[in-house]
């Protein structure tokens, strides 16, 4: 009994300090891609290439004054960035980093992490009202909305791959994909969730709870010091967790044709390229769109998306049923897909090319030309 | 502060309850030390309050106090992006005033560095804007070539930004020998830059989608309001100082002006855009017949223009500059008024935030493209 | 301010220099503004008609809707002090003919009120409340006259000639 | 007489000066002093000309994320203001409000003349004759606007302050 808290003990420290180290890495990432993206350097007088950027940032942080307003709601205002990272680390509980890597593999291993992501809206839309700042209600009520919104996407296309695996452990769902990854047999079903998962990260071009130029920050507004660092810690967390998931879902985890799958060292190091590797797609999305707007966002959600994942479903139901070969799923959801994509070109722009620009107009010359 | 009162209404079941959103002065989208008080439905605005004032400096009234010379430093700072085209129209406005004749060779470097000016304003524009809609990488690319424009005028006015370059009577020296290869080699590059940045933002489908249709206004209330520059003419209004009454030499360039057609954010983003490669094809033809000579007809230091009043009008690239300048014979005016282009402009904002979203806001205020120095002065 | 005049100097006029639609429009603006007996004159190359302060917001409606005027822009609105009078200074711009002209009225210093043309240029709203705060004058119907640039609090009329300017001071 | 320090080097109610007092000494001082000065967050905040030039610094080709400074939106979670511009009577409460919010420790930087000393607009009615009247200013930079290496100078200057003064600091103790 004794020995099974230390272990736990054991191993949640553990989990808290990698997972340290890796937003400590994500965070060097970010800065050094953005940095690529936008012709400049990124962090690099800090520690050799700036590696020790993020160090001297958490460390100024934790030693930075705690400001309380006294117009807040004291118990609430410090619960809150709790209620936002525990959930964040929870989860982490039953991710599998590689067949054996796994603090405790549970069968309804799916089912856990959905179920705990969904908690740390609380968290936000809290921090938003006891911040007691307006822009603070603002961002938590965006938050609210978007979150809430985008799980049930996010809940169906992790529902098709459940289907898919027949299982909801993560370690059988990463097993079931040694011959094709899902992301070949339901890439509907990978953009689906990457979408409703970038949104459920609140990061560009969804990132509206937090935006600067509008609400300033959202809930993490009034903020600073240590406690603002747990929300950063979390966001980031959060971001890995979902690239990690979705690796694990639809990338095959740490299988990759020719590499054991059974070495923990290896399976690691692969799973954690794949995984990094989307949070640069994650990153190169941030360096290049601007953001959506919260109406144009819910209807994204609940207009496209939320019907996507039920076709994804169906399909995924009826390839079951029927027992078809896989190519047909992937041929019908690249259809689908296609045909998405054309109609939502079709029905977002506002009007065709070459009208969307404007008159150049020159009383001296003959006739203005169009620009 | 604002005679707005919170309203509860009943709708149904559910009590809604207005909240008052305070936005600036310091906001990191009010593009300086513009203030807006919000009254919001949710996400609605349903009342603005605009205040500004906050760099509020008193330049009108300090130019009573200097001599002529000086004040060209004080009109520098009035609308810190385009000093360049403000520091034209005051030199106008006394040249007009004391029948004083420009050298040609002046005249053509006040257009190139006037209209690279503008460029470097629309630039600014471009990366904040782009900013406004949340994309942080359109303002890297902006201030790219903005960076290259600011070393040009560093190389000929010995100034990044407040160069007193342009003097009554000319300007303040010729350009450096090498001015032509190197202002050619500069609109290359200039012109490759913004096709870059302009395919990186402007066709985006998010872009258009938070852009196009938001804070739409008539042309008959544009004009209304006083709005002028590429506000108004994104209404489709083809009104432009340079071609309606040619200052300057800007008669003898072949160049067109950029007409929006609904009014709308996107709009005033794209005649921007298109206004900069206008403006480098005035650079360019400038630049082929420039001719040589003296670029200054000297006068005294301490002026004493005749007693009178003028009006000169301009086009910066905010809109429509005005210069009102009395003088009663004495070495330093007697009233200096400028009109603002900004503060026309933004005097809008009102009717075009009514029933949009908060997020909307940034953008249609960002689309307006002020510049609080010269709101305020 | 000291005026530095030269001993025995005496300042010249600036040349009046009125082009083809400045000539028009001064041949036009009596008869247009006739109901309101103008005082015409130029302003180097801009025809001024000075009407009286209580007629301003008639005139500029005048002026606005006749068909050969058209002053649909007002383009600036300021306020200059002569000491013994200011002078409220409209620039005016057609949008259709493309002409320009000066209407001005004179108020005394202590009685300074003007009726509002915010009804004929929406536009005039903040030139007037700028006009207001810096140089006291009141638009007479204006919705809201409250400090736009200046803080509440503000003392005197800092455009005014009579405005002491402070010298560097701790503040 | 007693050397006071500036304000924006107090010691901080921060997390680890609660959690355990005491145990913050002269070495971790310095070694918390070189991440502060590491990891220089200013506030996104622009008055009026030299606004511009700062966000000069801040864009690709002078990279002020080189040194680990990035512009954050909200006084509380940034460490310096970065005083861009002339300031204005009316913008004096604000400013001071904006300093009051920043979380300690605090530093300001006076950006160009008309924070420094009221610049050209030193007789005017309405302006605030350097910013120094409101708020303690750590580091003037010259210049109308200052070139943006005058602003990295101005921030090098300031991260050889920080050090400084934690290193002054650790002899006392």
């Amino acid at each position: 009994m004794l020995l099974d808290v230390a272990l736990l003990v054991a191993l949640s420290l553990t989990l808290l300090t990698a997972l340290s180290v890796v937003v400590l890495s994500l965070v060097w990432i970010e800065r050094k891609f953005l940095g690529r993206i936008q012709m400049r350097m990124g962090p690099m007088h800090v520690g050799p290439f700036g590696l020790l950027q993020p160090v001297a940032d958490a460390i100024k942080l934790m030693a930075k004054e705690d400001l309380l307003s006294s117009w807040v709601d004291r118990v609430i205002y410090w619960v809150a960035p709790l209620v936002v990272f525990v959930p964040v680390l929870m989860i982490w509980v039953t991710i599998p980093v590689a067949r054996d890597l796994v603090i405790r593999n549970l069968d309804l291993g799916l089912f856990y992490i959905i179920a705990f992501s969904v908690l740390s809206i609380v968290g936000l839309v809290a921090a938003g009202w006891a911040s007691s700042n307006k822009y603070a209600v603002l961002g938590g009520f965006r938050a609210a909305a978007q979150l809430v919104s985008y799980e049930i996407p996010l809940i169906l296309a992790v529902l098709g791959v459940a289907m898919l695996a027949q299982s909801m452990n993560l370690v059988q769902v990463v097993n079931e994909q040694n011959v094709w990854v899902y992301a070949l047999i339901q890439p509907l079903g990978l953009v689906i969730f990457f979408i409703a998962g970038l949104a459920e990260l609140g990061r560009t071009p969804f990132d509206i709870h937090p935006a600067e130029s509008e609400v300033v920050g959202g809930p993490f507004v009034e903020y600073s010091g240590a406690h603002w660092s747990v929300f950063f810690l979390a966001e980031y967390i959060n971001t890995f967790a979902i690239a990690a998931l979705t690796v694990l879902l639809y990338f095959g985890g740490w299988l990759f044709p020719g590499l054991p799958g059974d070495v923990p060292i290896i399976s690691l190091a692969v799973f954690l390229a794949k995984t990094y590797l989307v949070i640069l797609v994650i990153f190169w999305i941030r360096g290049t769109y601007p953001r959506l707007r919260i109406d144009q966002l819910m209807s994204l959600g609940w207009k496209v998306l939320v019907p996507l994942a039920f076709v994804n479903i169906l399909m995924t139901g009826a390839y079951l049923f029927y027992g078809w070969p896989a190519w047909v799923l992937s041929l019908l959801s690249v259809a689908v897909l296609a045909a998405t994509v054309w109609g939502l070109s079709k029905a977002m722009r506002t009007a065709p090319r070459p009208e969307v620009t404007v008159r150049i107009y020159n009383p001296t010359s003959e006739a203005g030309h169009a620009g | 502060m604002v005679d707005v009162s919170v309203e509860s209404q009943s709708e149904g079941q559910l009590d809604t309850v207005q909240m008052l959103v305070n936005m600036g002065p310091q906001h990191p989208s009010t593009h300086g030390v513009f203030r807006m008080v919000l009254m919001v439905d949710g996400e609605r605005i349903v009342d603005v309050e605009p205040h500004i004032g906050y760099l509020h400096r008193g330049s009108e009234k300090l130019c009573e106090g200097e001599i002529y010379a000086q004040i060209v430093t004080l009109f520098d700072r009035l609308d810190y992006i385009s000093n360049l085209n403000n520091e034209m129209a005051f030199c106008r406005a006394v040249e007009k005033l004391m029948s004083l004749e420009v050298p040609e060779r002046a005249e053509y470097v006040r257009v190139i560095l006037c209209e690279l000016n503008r460029v470097a304003s629309h630039l600014l524009f471009f990366g904040t804007f782009g900013i406004d809609a949340g994309a942080m990488t359109p303002i890297m690319y902006a201030f790219r070539d903005r960076e290259k424009i600011q070393s040009m005028f560093e190389a000929v006015t010995g100034a990044r930004m407040m160069h007193n370059y342009i003097r009554i009577g000319g300007v303040k020296n010729d350009v450096p020998d090498d001015f032509r290869q190197r202002m050619t080699a500069l609109i290359g590059e200039l012109r490759q830059g913004i096709d870059e940045a302009d395919r990186l933002l402007s066709f985006g489908e998010i872009f258009l989608a938070r852009s196009k249709g938001i804070g739409v206004i008539a042309p008959e209330r544009a004009i209304a309001y006083g709005a002028s520059g590429p506000t108004l003419r994104a209404s489709g209004v083809p009104m432009d100082v340079r071609k309606d009454a040619p200052y300057s030499i800007y008669d003898r360039f072949d160049f067109g002006i950029p007409i929006g057609e609904k009014g709308d954010s996107w709009d005033r983003f794209y005649v921007r855009v298109e206004e900069m490669r206008q403006s480098l094809s005035i650079i360019e033809q400038a630049l082929r017949d420039m001719p040589e000579g003296p670029t200054i007809t000297p006068t005294r230091l301490v002026l004493r223009p005749p007693q009178g009043e003028v009006y000169v009008r301009g086009e910066n690239p905010r809109g429509e500059i005005g210069v009102y300048l009395v003088s009663n014979g004495a070495d330093r005016p007697y009233r200096v008024k400028v009109r603002p282009p900004s503060f026309c402009n933004l005097m809008a904002i009102r009717e075009l935030l009514l029933n949009t979203y908060v997020a909307d806001a940034v953008v249609i205020l960002g689309s307006l493209d002020i510049v609080l120095g010269e709101v305020d002065r | 301010m000291v005026e530095r005049h030269r001993p025995g100097h005496t300042t010249p006029q600036a040349a009046v220099a009125l082009d083809e639609k400045g000539q028009a429009l001064e041949r036009l603006l009596p008869d247009v503004l006739a109901r309101f007996n103008p005082e015409l004159g130029a302003a180097v190359d801009l025809v001024t008609a000075t009407v009286n302060p209580s007629d301003v917001a008639e005139a500029c409606l005048t002026l606005r809707d006749s068909p050969e005027c058209r002053f649909d822009y007002l383009t600036c609105l300021c306020v200059v002090d002569y000491e013994e009078h200011l002078q409220v200074v409209y620039h005016l711009y057609s949008t259709t003919h493309k002409h320009m002209m000066v209407l001005k009225a004179n108020v005394s210093p202590e009685q300074a009120v003007v009726p509002t043309v915010t009804s004929v240029w929406v536009g005039a709203d903040w030139f007037e409340r700028e006009s207001h705060d810096l140089f006291g004058v009141t638009f007479d119907g204006h919705p809201n006259l409250a400090p736009l640039l200046l803080y509440e609090g503000f003392e005197g009329y800092p455009g005014r000639r009579n405005f002491e300017m402070p010298e560097y001071a701790e503040w | 007489m007693e050397v006071t320090l500036g304000s924006g080097n107090q010691e901080p109610r921060s997390i680890l000066n609660r959690a355990a007092p005491g145990i913050v000494t002269a070495r971790s001082e310095e070694l918390i002093a070189l991440a502060r000065k590491s990891s220089l967050w200013p506030m996104t905040f622009g008055l009026a000309c030299c606004a511009i030039e700062m966000m000069s610094t801040y864009m690709a080709h002078h990279d002020l994320d080189r040194f680990g400074i990035v512009p954050w939106p909200s006084a509380r979670q940034s460490d310096v203001m970065i005083v861009a511009g002339t300031v204005v009577k009316k913008m004096a409460e604000p400013i001071k409000i904006l300093y009051e919010q920043m979380p300690e420790p605090k530093w300001v930087i006076a950006m160009g003349s008309c924070a420094t000393n009221g610049g050209p607009y030193y007789r005017s009615y309405s302006v605030v004759m350097g910013v120094d009247h409101i708020i303690p200013v750590d580091v003037y930079v010259p210049g109308c606007p200052p070139r943006p290496e005058a602003l990295l100078d101005g921030i090098l200057k300031l991260q050889d302050k920080i050090m400084q003064d934690a290193r002054e600091r650790g002899r006392k103790a």
